[in-house]
C-alpha cells in the first residue's frame, strides 16, 4: 500500500526519529511470549524497524493475522496500530475488508506457513488475486508451532521431525504461485538475514499491492535440528542471495545509495525505488520468467535462494479496481451513503 | 363478448401457468401479474421454478384476490398447460370447475369431465403472428396472455402497459409480443365460447401499490441504510438480492467524478464473504453479505468470532429448504434455530424477521443500526418467498431517523472518555465503547483478537476476566431485546393465540378470517419479528391459553427457541407446521389448527383460564 | 523424621506447582502423580497450561483423596512456587493452614502469616547435584519432588520406580533426575523442619488401576472400535487424540509385511477433514476425525450433507473454552447445544458424552457402530479435562460384541432384497439400507447427493417426497434413542433429583455427599450419556420436584437441549453452571445447589409433589 | 487410478463391446438436465466413450463432484457406478476419503471452474499434492452456470459478461498450478474437440495419481457471446494443440497407433502408453520446464493451447503413501481391524 496520503514527504531522518519525529520505541509492541530464540521474533523485530524507517503514521497501521505462534507477532510490534488476530486462516478475506473499509490505512499481514498454505490456501490465492494492498508476511518455518510441530504444507519432502517421522508430500512454493497469480511484488527471506529482510519489508510498505514476504523462520522447539531443512543451520547453509538489494524511499534522493550506473534502478509510482545491484547474476525482478526459472531450479536443487523474484510497479490494486472515494468508506458523512429522497422517489416509481 | 354460464365470482381466482424453465414464460407471467395489478385488484404471484437453468417444470401461479389476501392458495381455477412433461399433473391437479387451456401440440383432449379443458392452437397462432422464427418459442407465451385477458376480463390496455414496461427499451420486442397478445385476444374472441366463471373486474384496491421483490426490497434498504461494503457468494435464492444492491448502488452512490462510495466485492466463497464483512466492519464500515442455507453453514466460525470479539456486520440469509443442499429453489423458514444460535461454545444473534416488502426494506435498513449499535452480526432472515417473488406493497418511505453508528469513539471523544477500555461495560449496557484503526490522537489503538481479553482487549486466560467478558455479553443480548423490532399484536383478551413471523404472516391472516367463518374461533394473533425475543412476547404468551406456532420448518425452530427462553409458557404452545417447500397456505394452517381445537378438551368446556 | 505438629489428615491433599510452559515440569509432576498413585492412594491431576508453547504461567495440581473424589478442588494445601510471575498470586490463593514451598531465588520471605511459607535453595542444591550445566533447568523439577516425597511422606522407593517409568529408554536423563530427587530429599530431611499437615500413606485403592489421559482412552476405543480412516487437522486440545490413534494403529494395525489396515490422513483444514471422513463413510470405512471448537464450526456444512444423505461418520470433539478461539487450553461443555444441532436447516445429530476414561473408550468404539447402525455423524463429545488430564481408571475390558457395520447389502443381500431403494423405510424405523460403492453385480449402483431425493436415490425437486424423507429422518432420530447409551440414574424417590454429563459428574459425585453432610439434602441423581434422550430422560424428569441441571457453559445448553424437548418438564429445572474454563469443582455446585434449595418454597415447606 | 486390479488384460474390443463385453449403453447415465448445447454435455459423452474403451468395470466406479451445472453431469453418465454430487468446491476432500476406504474404486471427479478454482481453491491445491488417485475434470466455463453466469475465478481479465461487466481479475490458471504443485498428469482441452478428449480421459484413467484436465467447456446460456473468451467460437479461432496425442491401453500393443521412431512413447506403469506424434514443435509431455514455458506464453499472448502439457508416470499415489493393505479398508473383517486382547493388554500394562 502506499504511505502517501496524509503524510507529506519530509526530510531524512536524523538520528533516532524518522521523517515523522518518532523514535523505535514509537513502533514497539509487548513484550513476545514466544520460546526464546524463536525467528518469529525477529521477524517482529525488522517489521518494527521497516515501519520505523518508512516513517509510516502508527495509527494508520492495521495489523492483521490469523492463527499461530506467527499470527501471535502482530501483538509485538507497534502498539500504537490497530491489531486484528482473526481465525485461522481466514486473515486474507479480513484484511480485504478491512481495507474496503479503510482505503487510508496501511494493512500489514503476519501469517504462518500453515495459516496461509494450509488451512489458508484458498484465501491466500483470492487475496493475490485481487492485488489487496498489504504487505503479506509468511513466517515459514515448515510446522505448526503452536499446536506441537505437526508438519505444515510447505514442509519440504523428505524433511524429518523430531519424532523421525518424515514428511512425504512436495512443498508448496508460495512465490512461485504467487508470481503465477498476478502477484506485482514477490520475495523471499531469511529471518536471520535481517538487512534483506529490512530493506524488503521496507520496499514492501512503499508498494501499493499485495507484497508477499515469504521469510524462512525457524521454530527452535519444534523445527531446528537436523534432518530439517528449515533450520537456522540449514539456512545458513543453503541461503544464497540472487542480488544485493537496496531500497530508496521517495522523500530519499536515489543516488544516496548506488549510482545509478551499478545498478538496476525500479521506481515505484509514489517516488520510492528499489535498487539492485549490477553484478554478474545479479537477478532482475522485473523479469518474472527468469523469476520462475530459478525458483524452479533451485527447488530441484535443494537451494535456499532469497531476495525480491518479482516486482512490477504499477499494476491496479483493489482500490484501483473499485474506484471507491479518497476518503475512508467506513467515516464517510451519512449524506454521502444515502442517497436523497428523490432517489427512493425515482426506484419506487420504476415499480409502478 | 360471451359471458360466464354461472354466476361470475369476481376478482377471487388464482391462475397458474405450466411450462419449462428457461422458456421466456417468466415476462408473460409477469405480463399477466402486472395487468391485473393495473386494474386495482390485489395480486400475488408465486414462480415455482427448478434448481437449473432451462429445460425443467416450472410453474407461475398468479392469485387476485378483492380482500387482499396475497398468500399462496392450493387451488387453482384456470390453468395453462404448456409443458408436455406435467400436463397429466396439471390436469389432475385442478378442483372440478376448473378451466384448463392446454397447448393442443401437447394434449388434445382430457376424460376430465368435471373442467373445462380446452386445446388451444398457441403454436399455429404464433406461427401467424410472429415472423421471427427462433423468437417464437418465446412469444408463444404472450397468445396465452392475450387468451387469458379476453377469456378472464383482463383489460387490454392493461396488458399493452405492462409490454410498454417490460420492453421499454426493446421496440422490436414490443412490437412482436403485442401482436402476440391480440393474436390471442382475437383467437379467443373469435374461436372460444367458454368463458370461466372466475372473472377480473377493475377496483382499486392498488392505487398507488408496488410490485416488486424482496430481495430488490431489501437492496434497497441497504442503499439508504448507508451500507457501504459488500461481500457476497451467489447462491440462489439471495445471488438478486446483491445484484440488486450493487446496480442500485452503481447508479445512486458515486460521485460526481464516478468514484463509489460503496465497494462491492464478488468473494470466493462464504468463508471469505463473511471475513470480509468481519474486517469492514472492524475497519468502520457498514457491511454486509447475502447468502442462504449452506452458506450460513460456511460462515458459522466467523460469526463467532464477530460475536466475541464484537464487530458489527448483516447477514441478509434468503432462507431456502434445507438441510444441506436442500431444495434450492424452494422456500422454507429453515435456518431460524440455527442461525440464532450459529457457531461453537456459548453465543446467540440477533435476528430480524421481515414479513413484506415494506419490512423487508425497513428491517434491510435497520440492521446496519442495529450491528453497529450492538457491535455484533445481525441477521436478516427473509426466504425465497418473500425474496425472489412478486409482492404487491404500498411504497416505501424515506427514513426520517438518521443512522446510528453506534458507541464509536472518534480522537475527541477518546480524549474526552477516561481510562477508555475497549470492552469495558461503561453504561451498564453491555455494550462497549470501540474506536476505528487509523484514528489518529494515539489514544484509540487497540488490540482485537478471538481468544480470552479483559476490559482493556488485553490478551488473557484468567478465569475471571472470561466470565466478566462473558456475563456483559449476555448483558447486552439483553439490551437488544429493547432495540429490535417489536412484535405486533392484532386482537387480545381471547384464550387462544397464533404467533407467527416472516412470510407466514400472509396465510396467518387469510386463516384467521377461515378459522372466523369456519369454526367460529377467534384468535389473537402476534408476530414475531426479532430475536432476542421482546419482553412483550413473553406477557403475550401468559395471556394465552392455547397459542398455535405457525412456521414454515419440520422442527418447530421458533417455537424451540421459544421453549429455550420460557419452557414454562413454551408448554401451551402447539406447533402447527408446512414444510414441503412451497409457501405455505391458509388452508393448511386453518386444517391443522381446526382439527386441534376439536381435539381440545378446555375448548369443548369453553373455559376460560 | 520429623513429624507434623498438628494431627494429621491423611491422604486428603491437593498440592500445586506453579511453574512456566516449556521448563519440563510436566515430567516431575506426573512423577510425584504416579507416586502416590503407586502408594495405592486415589488420586487426580490437572494441568492448567498456557496457549502458547514456552515461557508462560503452568499450575499443575494433584489431588490425593482417600475417598476416591477425584474432581478438581479449589483449595490447595501444598503449593510450590517456581515461577516468579506468578509467586504473589500463589502465596495469597491459599487458604490459611497451607505450605508454601518457594524457590529462593524467587521469593525469600513472605508477609503472610497465616501459611508456612519455606524458601528453599532449590537451584542451589540442583547446582550441586546436577553436573549437566544446561539441563538444570529441567532437572530442578525433580528437587522439588525429592523435598515434597520428603516432607508429606511420598515413599522414595515409589518415586524412584515412577522415574524409571518416565525415563525407561534415558539412562543418564535416570540417573540425574534420581540423583535431584534424593538431593531433595536429603536437604528436606536435613534443613527442613516443617512438616505440613497433610501427608500421604500408602492404602490400597489404586490396585489395578491405570492411569491415562481422556485422548489415549479415545484412541485405543478408536483402535479397538475398527475405525479404518482417520482425517484430522491438528487443534488443542485434541491433537494429541489423533497422535495416538496414528502410534497406536502403526504398533496394532499393520500386517506382517507392514501394510497397515488404517490410513491416517493430517488434511488441510476441518472442511477437508470432515470431507474425507464422509467420503471415507460413504466408501464403508468406519472413519473419524477428531476436533475442538472452531473445528465444529467449519464442519457444519458437511455435517448437514452427512445428515441428509445418511453418510455415517464420527466427530470426536474434545471441547474447550469457547467461543471463536477463546481458551484454547481451558476446559469446557460448550458446544453441547451446537454440536446436537449443527448445520443450518431442519437437522439434528446424536451425540454422546462420557464421563471417564472407561466411558471414552467404549463410547469411542461404539460411535462408530451407532454411525454405521444410523448413517449419520455422531459426535464423542469429550472435554480438555477428560481428554488432556491423567485419571485414574479400572482397566479396559476387551469387547466382548461384534462390530455393528448396520444396514449394508453386499452383492446377495442386493440380489435377496426385493425392489432395493436406498431411502425407503424398510424395517419402520426410519433407517434405510445401503450399498458400498465397488459393489458388484450391478444392483447397488445408487446416486448419493445433498439436494433432494426420493426413496430410491433419484433427484427429485416434489414437496410430497420431500416431506416423506424429511419425516423418515425425524423418526431415525426416534430410532437413534434406543440405542445411543442409556442414562445411568443412582438414587431415587428422592424429591430432588441432579442432572450431570460428561466430567461434570466427578463434581457431583463429590457435592452430592457434601450436600448430604453439610444440608441435609438427599438428591437422586441421573447421569445422561447421549442425546438424543432416553425415553427414560423424561420419566426420571418427571418424577422430580426439583432437578438441578449441573454443566459448564454459560447458556445451560444441555437444559435448553432438554427443554426443548419437554418445555413442560424443563420448567421444573435449575441450572447451575460453571463456567470460568476450570473444570468444575464439587463446592461450586453444592454452594449453587444448597444456597437455592435455602431460597425454594417447596423445601421450607417440606412438601412433597 | 491403474484400471489394473480385479479386471486382467483381455484383447481389444471387437465392434461395439469392449474388452469385459460390455457396450456403450452399459456407461451411460440418465438424460442430461443441462441446456441444450452446453459444453459439459459434450464431456459427459466422452466420459462414456473413454470408460467403455477403457473397459473399466462400472461398479468399481466412483464419481465424485461438486455443485454446478458441471457437477450435475455426474448423474448423465455410467449409471451403474455409484455419484456422491457433494458440497459445492469440497468434492476433493469427499473422494480422498472414497479412495482411502477403498483403493479398488476408479475415481472420477468433474468439478467446475467455480467449484475448483473459486471456492475450491484451497482443496484442489491439497488434492494435487497427495497425489489422490483420481480423473479430475475441470468442465471449465469462465462462469457460475447454475447461478446464473457470474464471473468465475477462471475468467480472463478483460472478458465480458453479457450484462457488459467486465472482469479485471486475472485468471487462475489451474494447469501450471497442478505442475507447480507436483502433479503428474496435466492436460487442457476443449470441449469441442472430442478426439483429443477421449484419448487425454483414457490416458488419465490408466493413469495411477491425479491427472488434472481443465477443460474449456463453454457456457452456451450466459458465456458464449462475442466478448467472452470461454465461447464455442473463441475456442474454435484460437485453440492450438501442442501435438497429436494417441493413447495405447495396457492390452493393446502400442505399434497399432503410430511407430516408435514416428513418436514419443511414454509407458504408463500399468503397460498403456502415451504416444506423442513426433513433428516439428510437437511438446514432449515429459518436458515440464517446457510444459511451464508454454503455457506462460500462452497465456500473455491470449492463444488457447490444448493438449497434454505435463505427464510423469510412476510417482507414487496417496495408496502408496499410506502403505495400506491390497484390499479395500471398508470392507475388511472384524479380525483385521480389532487387535487381539493381547493388544489391549499390552496397552494397558504400559499405563500402570
Ligand atoms: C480452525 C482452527 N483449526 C485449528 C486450529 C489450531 N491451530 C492453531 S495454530 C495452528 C497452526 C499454526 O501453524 P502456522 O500457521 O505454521 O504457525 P506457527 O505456529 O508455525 O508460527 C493450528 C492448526 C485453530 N486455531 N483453528
Ligand atoms: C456453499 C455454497 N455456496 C454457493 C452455492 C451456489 N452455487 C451453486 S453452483 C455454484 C457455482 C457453479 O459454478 P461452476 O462450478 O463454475 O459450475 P457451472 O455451473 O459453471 O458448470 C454456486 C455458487 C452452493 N450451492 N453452495
Ligand atoms: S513453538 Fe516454534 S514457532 Fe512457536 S514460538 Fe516456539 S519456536 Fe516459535
Ligand atoms: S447454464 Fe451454462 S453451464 Fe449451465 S447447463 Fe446451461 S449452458 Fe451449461
Ligand atoms: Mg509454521
Ligand atoms: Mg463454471
Amino acid at each position: 500500500m502506499s504511505t502517501q496520503g496524509p503524510t507529506t514527504a519530509q526530510p531524512a531522518p536524523s538520528g533516532n526519529t524518522n521523517r515523522i519525529g518518532l523514535t523505535v520505541a514509537d513502533y514497539k509492541g509487548l513484550p513476545s511470549t514466544l520460546c526464546k530464540g524463536c525467528g518469529h521474533d525477529v521477524i517482529t523485530n525488522a517489521i518494527t524497524s521497516a515501519f520505523h524507517e518508512m516513517g509510516v503514521e502508527p495509527h494508520r497501521v492495521a495489523k492483521m493475522s490469523g492463527i499461530g505462534c506467527s499470527s501471535k507477532t502482530t501483538a509485538y510490534f507497534l502498539s500504537r496500530g490497530w491489531g486484528f488476530n482473526a481465525v485461522h486462516g481466514r486473515m486474507p478475506s479480513v484484511a480485504t475488508g478491512a481495507v474496503m473499509a479503510n482505503r487510508k490505512l496501511v494493512a500489514i499481514g503476519v501469517s504462518g506457513d500453515g495459516d496461509t498454505a494450509s488451512i489458508g490456501m484458498g484465501q491466500f490465492v483470492h487475496l493475490v488475486r485481487r492485488n489487496v494492498p498489504i504487505v503479506y508476511v509468511i513466517e515459514n518455518n515448515g510446522v505448526y508451532g503452536l499446536t506441537k510441530g505437526q508438519f505444515s504444507a510447505t514442509a519440504d519432502q523428505g524433511s524429518k521431525l523430531k519424532t523421525g517421522e518424515v514428511n512425504d508430500l512436495p512443498p508448496v512454493d508460495l512465490c512461485t504461485m504467487a508470481i503465477n497469480l498476478g502477484c506485482g511484488f514477490v520475495a523471499r527471506s531469511f529471518s536471520a538475514d535481517r538487512k534483506q529482510l529490512v530493506a524488503l519489508l521496507k520496499a514492501a510498505i512503499a508498494y501499493d499491492g499485495t507484497a508477499v514476504l515469504d521469510v524462512m523462520s525457524p521454530c527452535v522447539t519444534f523445527n531446528n535440528h537436523e534432518g530439517s531443512t528449515k533450520s537456522y543451520d540449514y539456512g545458513r547453509d543453503h541461503q544464497g542471495p540472487i542480488h544485493e538489494l537496496g531500497f530508496v524511499p521517495s522523500w530519499e534522493s536515489p543516488d544516496v545509495q548506488f549510482d545509478d550506473n551499478a545498478s538496476i534502478r525500479v521506481p515505484l509510482p509514489d517516488g520510492a525505488s528499489v535498487l539492485v545491484r549490477r553484478v554478474d547474476d545479479a537477478h532482475d525482478p522485473r523479469d518474472k520468467a527468469a523469476a520462475l526459472r530459478i525458483l524452479r531450479e533451485t527447488d530441484s536443487a535443494k537451494e535456499f535462494l532469497t531476495g525480491l523474484f518479482y516486482l512490477e510497479p504499477g499494476k491496479p490494486s483493489l482500490h484501483g479496481l473499485l474506484h471507491t472515494v479518497d476518503q475512508p468508506l467506513g467515516t464517510l458523512p451519512m449524506q454521502r451513503v444515502r442517497p436523497p429522497a428523490s432517489a427512493l422517489q425515482e426506484i419506487v416509481d420504476s415499480l409502478r | 363478448m360471451p359471458e360466464p354460464a354461472q354466476e361470475p365470482i369476481v376478482n377471487r381466482l388464482s391462475i397458474q401457468v405450466a411450462t419449462v424453465n428457461g422458456s421466456g414464460s417468466q415476462t408473460a407471467n409477469n405480463t399477466l401479474l402486472r395487468s391485473i395489478f393495473q386494474m386495482g385488484v390485489p395480486v400475488s404471484g408465486k414462480n415455482l421454478f427448478p434448481s437449473n437453468i432451462a429445460g425443467l417444470p416450472t410453474w407461475f401461479t398468479i392469485r387476485a384476490n378483492a380482500d387482499g389476501y396475497i398468500a399462496r392458495r392450493r387451488e387453482i381455477d384456470v390453468m395453462v398447460c404448456m409443458n408436455p412433461a406435467t400436463v397429466e399433473q396439471d390436469v389432475m391437479g385442478v378442483p372440478p370447475g376448473a378451466t384448463v387451456l392446454c397447448d393442443d401440440t401437447i394434449l388434445k383432449e382430457h376424460p376430465r369431465k368435471d373442467v373445462t379443458f380446452l386445446a388451444l392452437p398457441f403454436q399455429a397462432i404464433v406461427r401467424d403472428c410472429c415472423p421471427k422464427v427462433d423468437l417464437r418459442k418465446l412469444v408463444v407465451n404472450m397468445v396465452y396472455v392475450g387468451v387469458l385477458a379476453e377469456m378472464l376480463g383482463i383489460e387490454v390496455a392493461e396488458v399493452e402497459k405492462a409490454l410498454q414496461k417490460a420492453f421499454r427499451s426493446k421496440p422490436k420486442a414490443l412490437e412482436l409480443n403485442q401482436a402476440a397478445v391480440l393474436a390471442g385476444v382475437k383467437h379467443a374472441r373469435e374461436h372460444v365460447t367458454h368463458r370461466p366463471r372466475f372473472q377480473v373486474r377493475r377496483m382499486d384496491k392498488t392505487a398507488g401499490k408496488v410490485l416488486v421483490d424482496g430481495n430488490t426490497a431489501c437492496a434497497v434498504g441497504a442503499l439508504f441504510g448507508g451500507a457501504t461494503v459488500l461481500a457476497w457468494y451467489p447462491i440462489t435464492p439471495s445471488s438478486s438480492l446483491a445484484e440488486a444492491f450493487n446496480d442500485l448502488a452503481d447508479r445512486y452512490r458515486r460521485d460526481a467524478d464516478g468514484k463509489a462510495t460503496f465497494a462491492v466485492v464478488q468473494a470466493e466463497d462464504e468463508l471469505a464473504s463473511i471475513g470480509m464483512v468481519v474486517g469492514a466492519g472492524w475497519g468502520g464500515a457498514r457491511a454486509f453479505t447475502t447468502t442462504s442455507g449452506p452458506g450460513i453453514s460456511l460462515m458459522a466460525e466467523f460469526v463467532g468470532l464477530a460475536y466475541y470479539a464484537e464487530v458489527p456486520g448483516v447477514i441478509m440469509n434468503v432462507q431456502r429448504t434445507g438441510p444441506s443442499t436442500g431444495l434450492p429453489t424452494r422456500t422454507m423458514q429453515g435456518d431460524v434455530l440455527k442461525a440464532a444460535l450459529l457457531s461453537h461454545g456459548d453465543c446467540k444473534h440477533p435476528c430480524l424477521y421481515p414479513a413484506d416488502i415494506g419490512e423487508a426494506y425497513e428491517m434491510a435498513a435497520q440492521s446496519f443500526d442495529l450491528a453497529e449499535r450492538l457491535q455484533t452480526i445481525v441477521f436478516v432472515m427473509t426466504d425465497l418467498d418473500l425474496g425472489m417473488n412478486l409482492w404487491m406493497a404500498d411504497p416505501w418511505q424515506y427514513p426520517t431517523k438518521a443512522h446510528d453508528r453506534g458507541k464509536v469513539l472518534d480522537e475527541a471523544g477518546l480524549k474526552a472518555m477516561k481510562d477508555w477500555g475497549r470492552y469495558k461495560d461503561v453504561d451498564g449496557d453491555g455494550i462497549p465503547y470501540r474506536s476505528l484503526p487509523g484514528t489518529p490522537g494515539g489514544l484509540g489503538a487497540y488490540f482485537t483478537r478471538g481468544s480470552g481479553h479483559d476490559e482493556h482487549a488485553r490478551y488473557t486466560e484468567d478465569g475471571g476476566a472470561y466470565v466478566r467478558n462473558m456475563d456483559r455479553l449476555a448483558r447486552k443480548l439483553d439490551t437488544a431485546r429493547g432495540l429490535v423490532p417489536a412484535p405486533v399484536a392484532d386482537g387480545k383478551g381471547r384464550k387462544v393465540g397464533i404467533l407467527a413471523y416472516g412470510t407466514t404472516h400472509h396465510a396467518v391472516v387469510e386463516s384467521r378470517d377461515q378459522l372466523r367463518s369456519e369454526v367460529g374461533l377467534e384468535a389473537d394473533y402476534l408476530r414475531l419479528r426479532a430475536f432476542p425475543f421482546h419482553p412483550s412476547v413473553r406477557d403475550w404468551l401468559a395471556a394465552h391459553e392455547r397459542v398455535y406456532v405457525v412456521e414454515q420448518n419440520r422442527d418447530a425452530q421458533m417455537l424451540q427457541l421459544l421453549r429455550m427462553e420460557w419452557p414454562e409458557l413454551a408448554a401451551r404452545c402447539i406447533s402447527v407446521l408446512h414444510y414441503d417447500g412451497l409457501p405455505v397456505d391458509a388452508r393448511s394452517v386453518t386444517d391443522q389448527v381446526a382439527k386441534h381445537e376439536k381435539q381440545s378438551p378446555a375448548m369443548a368446556k369453553g373455559g376460560a383460564r
